[in-house]
């Protein structure tokens, strides 16, 4: 995870290592989600499997401008989200093949990965139903005079949800630290935004809240990072609560069931030209930060983290039966 | 009814549903569908694929991801003339409907003292053992069924797939269809001009004099499996689908245990509170000087459901636990 | 109940006539309540009770507005609307009293006041349960070609519940025929509206939806009569849905158990000095348009309406307990 | 446990919130409350009256109209290391929340595997009586009892509505706790220094040898009262209070059943898939063979509250039902 003095340091140097770290952390998603497609396929994987192909640069963008102290809620679209964090693509891996070393014990699965080092509080698979978390969250901060942020990661889709009205009143009202992150992909499973929201400007959402909000461009990591640091930084002087709209496409299907009747495949190709790693890639080689062979030995690294990571999955051991109703409540009765 | 002397087809569930959708639609200008991705998704199951290019968005209506907003709009429409459908993705989802459904549409009639009638009927998918975790593989249609002023169905059979949705249709008062999940690729025969179906009545799947197995939905196709295998060894199980949770016909189970004397609840719901243990409390009430021997319950264990294979398979109730437990049942005598 | 015609007539004595309407609806009002209070103390009436001393022209400004084919959808709070809609005192006490003859045979009581004659659809006791209802009613009327209005009364709390947000959504969306009309007497209960809302100009809630939105003096009956015209006029034309906040006050306490330990009396009697009733009353007499002794008629007519309803209350008779479970499901099955 | 060697006080059952509320947030910082009007109006009924005087608006926090939004919030700052008691005035309107409650707060420590435990109390206003009809009048907790991952607590008592918030605020996981609102003025001789109680076990209120009468909350008061009457006939019946609902403390009734043969369970639930199905299930599975004859239940009947007095109180158990159920259950033998 990085360290809060990281971004003040300006040389050379340390800005190629940053830019470079951006783009690895883009493909380390992308190629751990590859893998997870193919794994779902060799039914390795089952239950709902929801990729992050094209929205990359949301979650490594807005997680630069998170300390280690921060907290983050994010969806059931939120593999990408853990790895950034801190979570090992191993115990992700052997989350999703519900083994016992998994992140959630094998418990969660896919779509709820959680991590108590790194504040990770989920892997929520109710549309919306983590927004009052959040809010919860950075009331507690709040009252116990903790200068954290909590980050929260949702879709447009639970823009129109009530509990998304609930929390942006709670927050904004009470003057909270929490950073609300829309990932807008344009489209909630199959319905487009114009078909759930009256006004699609999400940004106009905010002002009947009184909260600061922004849109930026969520397939340029620089972009977004830029944003969010803002966002954050303002959050965590006290300024109240942020909207960060991060304005994004999904290259895949909604889940691995999806048909994908609801938009071309034109549509798709459109946006895929402006994959935030590719474009990023090439932005970083005109502006000689990066050369071929760095990317390859990028990529050949990234192979060998995913590579082992299956191998530890494959590894990992069941959880007795026995255990089954372990977890319902606690084992220990004192809180 | 529907008139059985037309031929036959076979369906899976899934088509029956859509079927039954399609029909009530071209029947009745006031029915409409709606709820989240029912149209250019094509449903979350692709039960409603294709009702979109037939009947148009107005008919086969998206809806934003607001349950509580469209289960009162749904409400709403109702009284207001119309025969909605509303498809709640869910019953997970459901609970940020429930304020709707049991302090609007399950009251409305009562409060207004007859004047007001609420026409509408709920569908949602509900069930485990897809590897869905906590949040996606709850059993709630017991739950529900403890509302007075709604009716629940759980239709186990392509028939009552098929059909169940026409009588809900006809119904003037809330109704809430369950359709396990499990169940949309099951296969069945229904009648071409297959018609509505009663709603007032449990039935007996298969007839047997050793012991009654009580369940419905998903689990009854594990009890009607489990009976073959009993019956192998000699045991012949009568197997009973509730199809309707409430309000429940108690007449056919209690019959059915004056015959066998022993009775064993199959219920993919959680344990304590479920609509096993009110079918227990009313054999208890009802039929206690005809057992044998205690009446037993199967149930999903009280876990949410874990994701992992191993521990979901064991959570619920399984074919090879109705078989043992049965055995037991009628190996000792009261 | 009035009819569409009558508004566009614009000769002296129809004015004159249309003003002592105005008031005489809001002295109904105010002395049915009157009694209601008295009989609660008498016991005659029990539960809660939840009256509407100080907002009465915002019910009987905003009912000018509608037509007899229009629907309503109301509050706890919503004697008046009753009353004015055409429910008659009578039936509203024998509501209160439980009786048989009640307009929902006893077994609503104040907060479930129906009447399908007129197309009041209740009575919801559930802060904020009515939108999504309204919402439907718009929708049913919009799909059967119905140039109908369905207006959706709710209180200032009622804003901050999801279920708020997730009605204007759909109703603009949907451009569904709803009149929303807040009636933000600024508080909700013992909460003041500026600590249950960020933002507490109402109106600029509507923005988030883009749906019209205007606000208007709820103490002033004509004010509120002429934006709500304006408003229906809009809605029924089909320009989509629309948000009317009147602005108001209650004067008496949320409802009998209320010690009403919030606010001060100074604020109270401050607001007293806008009676909707008497400021309107003393305008009638100084623009020459009614006499001390029409004011008299007025009352004396109106005690022997409310005597009336008193005296019917009384005699109505109980429903028989056997009945107990009618009404659960319909006696007939078929819709 | 606290000390029984201090002097009594009398005290009612609000004041014994209350007393339990003070002394919670005295006793630990990181202890709040939040809820609709908990502040400045005092509690709508009454139970919070002065807090926020001593504890100010940060920790006696109004919340807006939001029951998702503030309960889910509990939730968060319960992961976020308070101690907060969310209260939501009735359970009518927790059906709002009704997705945090089961989708979040019940399923968080499952979910991660053990890794996130969410130690939130919620109380909750219940109850019918009081004319309020049917969207203010229910009895859920015993709906709520069906979920697994939390633990749903019901005082009967004065010492119970001091002493279990204590407890629950103590526990890891989130509790419910139920306060009968027509119990909030009855009164009862508490400690001066009374301390937590436990949360397991049911307890027995009175001895008695003909029948076991189980029961909980209002309903267990209406119980007690019955036996007196019994008792004047030489009917002597064993009260037992449950206490907990979830999870479900059975050995004490199953041992009294054992003892006196015969059950009724009480409970202001309605019938269908209500606890008192539960209980009767459990003696069932636990007690079959002590059984003199069946158990029976009296229950709310299955209609949404009527306003009207005379049909509420027809609608609800009530002393003298009690006393006639008894009398034919003692008078009748299996
Ligand atoms: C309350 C609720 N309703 C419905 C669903 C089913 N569902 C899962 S994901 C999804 C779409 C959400 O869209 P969005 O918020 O835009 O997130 P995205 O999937 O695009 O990242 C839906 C409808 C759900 N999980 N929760
Ligand atoms: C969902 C819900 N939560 C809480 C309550 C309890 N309650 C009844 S009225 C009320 C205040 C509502 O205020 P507002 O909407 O401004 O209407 P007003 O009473 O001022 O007319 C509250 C909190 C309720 N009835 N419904
Ligand atoms: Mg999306
Ligand atoms: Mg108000």
């Amino acid at each position: 995870m990085k360290t809060k003095s990281r971004g003040t340091k300006k040389s050379a140097a340390l800005d190629r290592d940053h830019a470079l770290h951006l783009l690895r952390s883009m493909i380390r998603i992308r190629r751990l989600e590859d893998k997870c497609a193919e794994l779902y396929s060799a039914m390795k994987i089952r239950g709902f499997l929801h990729l992050y192909d094209g929205e990359e640069a949301v979650a490594v963008g807005v997680l630069e401008a998170l300390t280690s102290e921060d907290a983050i809620v994010a969806t059931y679209r939120e593999h990408g989200h853990a790895l950034i964090r801190g979570v090992s693509a191993g115990c992700i891996l052997a989350e999703m093949y519900g083994k016992q070393e998994g992140c959630s014990r094998g418990r969660g699965g896919s779509m709820h990965l959680f991590d108590d080092r790194t504040r990770f509080y989920g892997g929520n698979a109710i549309v919306g139903g983590g927004l009052p978390i959040a809010v919860g969250l950075a009331l507690a901060d709040r009252m116990q005079n903790h200068s954290r942020v909590t980050c929260c990661f949702f879709g447009d889709g639970a823009v129109a949800e009530g509990e998304f009205h609930e929390s942006m009143n709670l927050a904004s009202l009470w003057k909270l630290p929490v950073l609300f992150v829309c990932e807008n992909n344009l489209y909630a499973m199959g319905t487009a935004l114009r078909y759930s929201e009256s006004v699609t400007d999400l940004t106009r959402k905010a002002a009947g809240y009184d909260m600061a909000a922004v849109a930026v461009d969520g397939m340029d990591v620089l972009a977004v990072e830029a944003a969010a640091k803002k966002a954050a930084a303002a959050v965590r002087a006290g300024e109240g609560p942020c909207f960060l709209e991060c304005r994004t496409y999904r290259f895949r299907a909604h889940s691995m069931f999806d048909p994908e009747l609801y938009r071309t495949k034109a549509e798709v190709e459109e946006w895929k030209k402006r994959c935030p790693i590719e474009t990023y890639a090439q932005k970083l080689e005109s502006d000689g930060l990066m050369t071929e062979g760095d990317l390859e030995d990028m990529e050949r690294e990234i192979a060998r983290e995913i590579n082992e990571a299956v191998a530890f999955a494959e590894a990992c051991t069941w959880e007795p039966v026995e255990d089954l109703t372990r977890f319902v409540l606690s084992e220990r009765r004192t809180a | 009814m529907s008139n059985r002397a037309g031929s036959m087809q076979k369906l899976t569930y899934r088509e029956a549903v859509r079927e039954a959708l399609r029909d009530a639609m071209r029947r009745d200008g006031r029915v409409f569908l709606m709820g989240e991705d029912v149209g250019r998704y094509g449903g979350c199951f692709a039960v409603s694929k294709g009702l979109l290019d037939e009947f148009g968005p107005e008919r086969v209506r998206d809806t934003p991801l607001s349950e509580s907003g469209f289960v009162g709009a749904g409400i709403g429409a109702a009284l207001g003339g119309m025969r909605p459908i509303v498809e709640v993705m869910t019953v997970n989802f459901s609970l940020l409907a429930a304020d709707q459904i049991v302090n609007n549409a399950a009251t409305y009639l009562h409060m207004s003292g007859g004047l007001f009638n609420v026409p509408l009927v709920i569908r949602m998918a509900t069930g485990g053992g897809r590897q869905l975790a906590a949040q996606h593989s709850r059993s709630l249609e017991g739950w529900y069924a403890h509302v007075p002023g709604i009716r629940v169905l759980s239709p186990a059979t392509v028939e009552d797939a098929r059909g169940m949705l026409w009588t809900a249709l006809e119904d003037p008062d809330p109704v809430l269809i369950f359709e396990n999940a499990g169940l949309y690729n099951t296969e069945g025969l229904v009648a071409e001009d297959a018609g509505p179906v009663d709603i007032d009545f449990a039935r007996v799947r298969r007839a047997g004099r050793d012991v009654t197995v009580i369940s419905y939905s998903a689990s009854l196709i594990k009890s009607l499996e489990a009976a073959e295998i009993l019956s192998k060894e000699g045991i012949e199980a009568e197997v009973i689908d509730l199809r309707t949770l409430r309000p429940l016909d108690e007449q056919t189970f209690l019959q059915s245990v004056a015959r066998t004397h022993r009775a064993l609840i199959v219920d993919e719901g959680w344990r304590s509170g479920s609509i096993s243990a009110e079918i227990s409390a009313r054999i208890m009430e009802g039929a206690f000087y005809e057992l044998d021997r205690p009446v037993e319950r199967l149930c999903s264990a009280e876990v949410p459901m874990p994701y992992a294979r191993h521990l979901e398979d064991a959570a619920l109730p399984q074919v090879d636990k109705i078989v043992d437990l049965v055995r037991r049942m009628v190996a000792t005598h009261g």
